[in-house]
């Protein structure tokens, strides 16, 4: 039994490792006076936590966590101090003693607090016994989802996820909102400038961007078998499209992706969502109760070999419930990341200049 | 046999950490940017395709060799292009070498003010 | 237990990227070494896939190896045009140089 | 000692919060406040992780029952722990704090983009993202009628 000893001890060697990385890179977060240091660390920080919920068995989290740190946040940030002329700002040391005196009375009360929760990875303590015990018990006959991780987000706690995919969207449209809802001025080509090609660039995206959206159907439907589902597979797919921006102008992704539709697609994924709830309810079930999701007259009609094997118990229900509900998620995540990226790329501050003298 | 190989691809993963942890102490130690990116880029593609290569061998043949051959062509596509626009952003903002000319291209001696220093 | 070592290995040049990160005089250095940063996470998150016998993780370091230059790409047209939404050129005279 | 080994996690997670919490006090730049924001929801995510973990377990994947993978991952975990704590074959982690962060991370940026959206037009309306800079520009407003007003 070499195995043991070797594999607990390296999960723990990496924890602690990786936590000790996350401080230095937070205390290097709050020292510096740069704001695109800051954000740059941001995303090194970001990077340290994925594979930390790696190590900490999380890799549906771990893959969101990974997407978004690398692509969206740094990209939405950069366009936001881009907006803003990226300012620092001015420190004085006296204006730091009192939150420096709440944070670390704060952190000792937190500290304290936290002598009293159980031990790391207790598999007895509160919050893995009850519930959650129930859930990995109960998974594979209640929903028939290899990933437990879908089947608690999409089929257990559904109503929840409703809730988490309409904030989404409203802060979609909070941004297109407040931002705007596309190009402004002319994004003209920068002016030629010798060697001012980016041959590779180019042929390195066009080569790389159907390879990103495929990957995010892929992830989108291996969703209930491997790690993914919605959330990671819409993010995904909006670096993919955001990529497309970056490189070929935010002209070229609008025409063929228009900001409108874009905000259409946002809207439609919660419906579809909140709609495959309401046909549960229609076949006389609760609402995002899969289980009635086909009346049973069509559940009859359909045959058992699709999913490859007669032993377990089909839960057709379920199956296309959590396919329903993961592309609403897509739709809705992809979209409003998009949205989110138009108003800030598609703004220029000589836009704001003109709409205040207006 | 199988233990054979997954103690050779074991040790193609240690020479590739190896190689990384090089390009890393290269990365710290050169003097700019210029430099460090040359340390970086070429032994992160030999190092990424030693460590891949080492984990094919202790896989086997399966779906989980050809997940490696795609991280690997993709590692081999993306590190030298984001290097090349790493380069290319230090370039053409002016950042000058501490080593070598600067003034190859003219077209960049109009600029006046480097970009892209500490203080934004 | 070599990949125990080759792990290890990887944490350290993680940690290097890290103080380059730091301290990095400007900011080029700082995408320099979040880029190798990245190629390291790719290679750690497969060797730690095998470690702990899932080597279904595999997944999560494929989109990392996609995606890892998104950002680079985006902070290189920050400090090259200081806009997001223009086209980067290509030659003119190439396929599809008209943007 | 053996609370710091076993507690680690939350120790530091706890700092972390601290760091970003201490980075929207202190900040007077609303960019940065929006970043300390971020770093304050990333830390409660990864508590919120080291509380589903469970020793020897792995991720709430599910292997097939006498699968070869099923039985290596099972002959990780020791005998004797796994019959103490009345586990048997593979051990997985919780899976519902994953699904709880999977989600908020998603959400986290989405409101981090509001929030940078509404830094945005302050910068528009006010001419700077800093905080003493705003506060002294909506006294100067408040006082004086604007010219459209």
């Amino acid at each position: 039994m070499i195995t043991l000893p070797a594999s607990i001890n390296a999960s723990l060697m990496l924890d602690i490792v990786l936590l000790v990385m996350l401080l230095v890179v937070a205390g290097a977060i709050v020292r510096t006076r740069s704001l695109l240091a800051a954000i740059i660390l941001f995303s090194i920080y970001s990077l340290i936590s994925a594979v930390w919920l790696v190590v900490m068995d999380a890799p549906d989290v771990a893959f969101t966590e990974a997407v978004v740190g690398a692509g969206i946040s740094t990209i939405v940030l950069l366009g936001a101090i881009l907006l803003t002329r990226g300012e620092t700002e001015k420190p004085d040391w006296r204006k730091l003693i009192a939150p420096a005196l709440i944070c670390a009375s704060v952190g000792g009360l937190l500290i304290y607090a936290a002598m009293g929760l159980p031990e790391l990875g207790d598999p007895a303590s509160p919050a893995n016994a009850h519930v959650g015990r129930a859930y990995l018990q109960r998974t594979a006959s209640d929903i028939g989802v290899p990933n437990m991780v879908t089947a608690v987000l999409a089929s257990y706690r559904g109503l929840d996820t409703l809730g988490e995919t309409a904030v989404i969207f409203a802060a979609g449209i909070g941004v297109a909102l407040m931002l705007g809802f596309g190009p402004r001025s002319s994004l003209a080509p920068p002016p030629a400038q010798l060697g001012d090609h980016h041959v590779t660039l180019r042929v390195a995206a066009k080569m790389l961007i159907p390879l990103i959206a495929l990957f995010a159907l892929y992830v989108q439907f291996h969703g209930d078998l491997g790690a993914g589902g919605g959330f990671q597979a819409g993010v995904i797919m909006s670096v993919a499209i955001i990529l497309h921006a970056l490189v070929f102008g935010l002209r070229e992704t609008m025409a063929a992706i228009p900001p409108r539709v874009a905000r259409s697609i946002a809207s439609l994924g919660v419906l579809i969502y909140a709609g495959v709830g309401i046909v549960c309810m229609i076949n006389g079930g609760a609402f995002l109760d899969y289980d009635y999701l086909f009346p049973p007259e069509i559940e009859a009609q359909i045959p058992g070999w699709i999913l490859g094997d007669d032993a377990h118990a089909p839960h057709w229900g379920q199956h296309a419930g959590i396919l329903g509900i993961e592309i609403g998620v897509l739709l809705t995540v992809t979209a409003t990341m998009v949205t989110v990226f138009y108003g800030f790329a598609g703004r220029t501050v000589d836009d704001a200049r003109r709409e205040a003298r207006r | 046999m199988a233990d054979l190989l997954a103690s050779i691809g074991g040790g193609f993963v240690l020479i590739g950490v190896a190689l990384s942890v090089l390009g890393a102490f290269g990365i710290l130690k050169f003097p700019d940017v210029y430099t460090r990116i040359h340390a970086a880029s070429i032994t992160d593609t030999a190092g990424a395709s030693l460590v891949l290569l080492g984990l094919c061998l202790i896989a086997g043949i399966s779906l989980v060799t050809l997940k490696l051959v795609f991280i690997w062509m993709f590692v081999m596509l993306t590190t030298p292009v984001a290097a090349n626009a790493l380069a290319n952003a230090a370039f053409g903002s002016g950042h000058k070498p501490r080593i070598g000319a600067f003034h190859i291209m003219r077209s960049d001696e109009r600029r006046q003010t480097p970009r892209g220093t500490d203080a934004p | 237990m070599l990949l125990l070592a080759g792990t290890a290995g990887l944490l350290v040049a993680m940690a290097m990227m890290i103080a380059r990160a730091v301290m990095g005089p400007t900011h080029y250095d700082r995408i320099l070494a979040v880029n190798s940063f990245g190629t390291k996470t790719v290679l750690l998150l497969a060797v730690i896939g095998f470690m702990f016998g899932r080597p279904a993780f595999l997944d999560i370091a494929i989109v990392y190896a996609l995606i890892n230059f998104t950002a680079t790409i985006a902070l290189m047209k920050f400090f090259r045009y200081r806009a997001l939404g223009q086209p980067l050129g290509a030659p003119p005279g190439e396929e599809g140089g008209n943007g | 000692m053996n609370f710091l080994a076993t507690h680690f996690n939350y120790i530091v997670v706890v700092i972390l919060l601290m760091a970003g919490l201490f980075l929207v006090f202190s900040s007077g730049n609303l960019i940065k406040r929006m970043i300390g924001l971020a770093m304050f929801q990333t830390s409660a995510g990864l508590f919120y992780i080291s509380l589903g973990k469970v020793s020897g377990g792995t991720a709430a994947i599910a292997v097939e029952r006498g699968s070869a993978e099923a039985q290596a991952l099972a002959a990780q975990v020791d005998p004797a722990y796994a019959a103490q704590r009345g586990f048997e074959g593979v051990i997985y982690s919780n899976p519902l704090p994953h699904a709880l962060i999977l989600t908020a991370i998603v959400v986290g940026v989405a409101t981090l983009a509001v929030g940078l959206a509404i830094a945005v037009r302050i910068r528009e309306a006010f001419g700077s993202v800093e905080t003493s800079d705003i506060e002294v520009l909506s006294r100067v407003e408040a006082t004086q009628p604007g010219p459209q007003a």
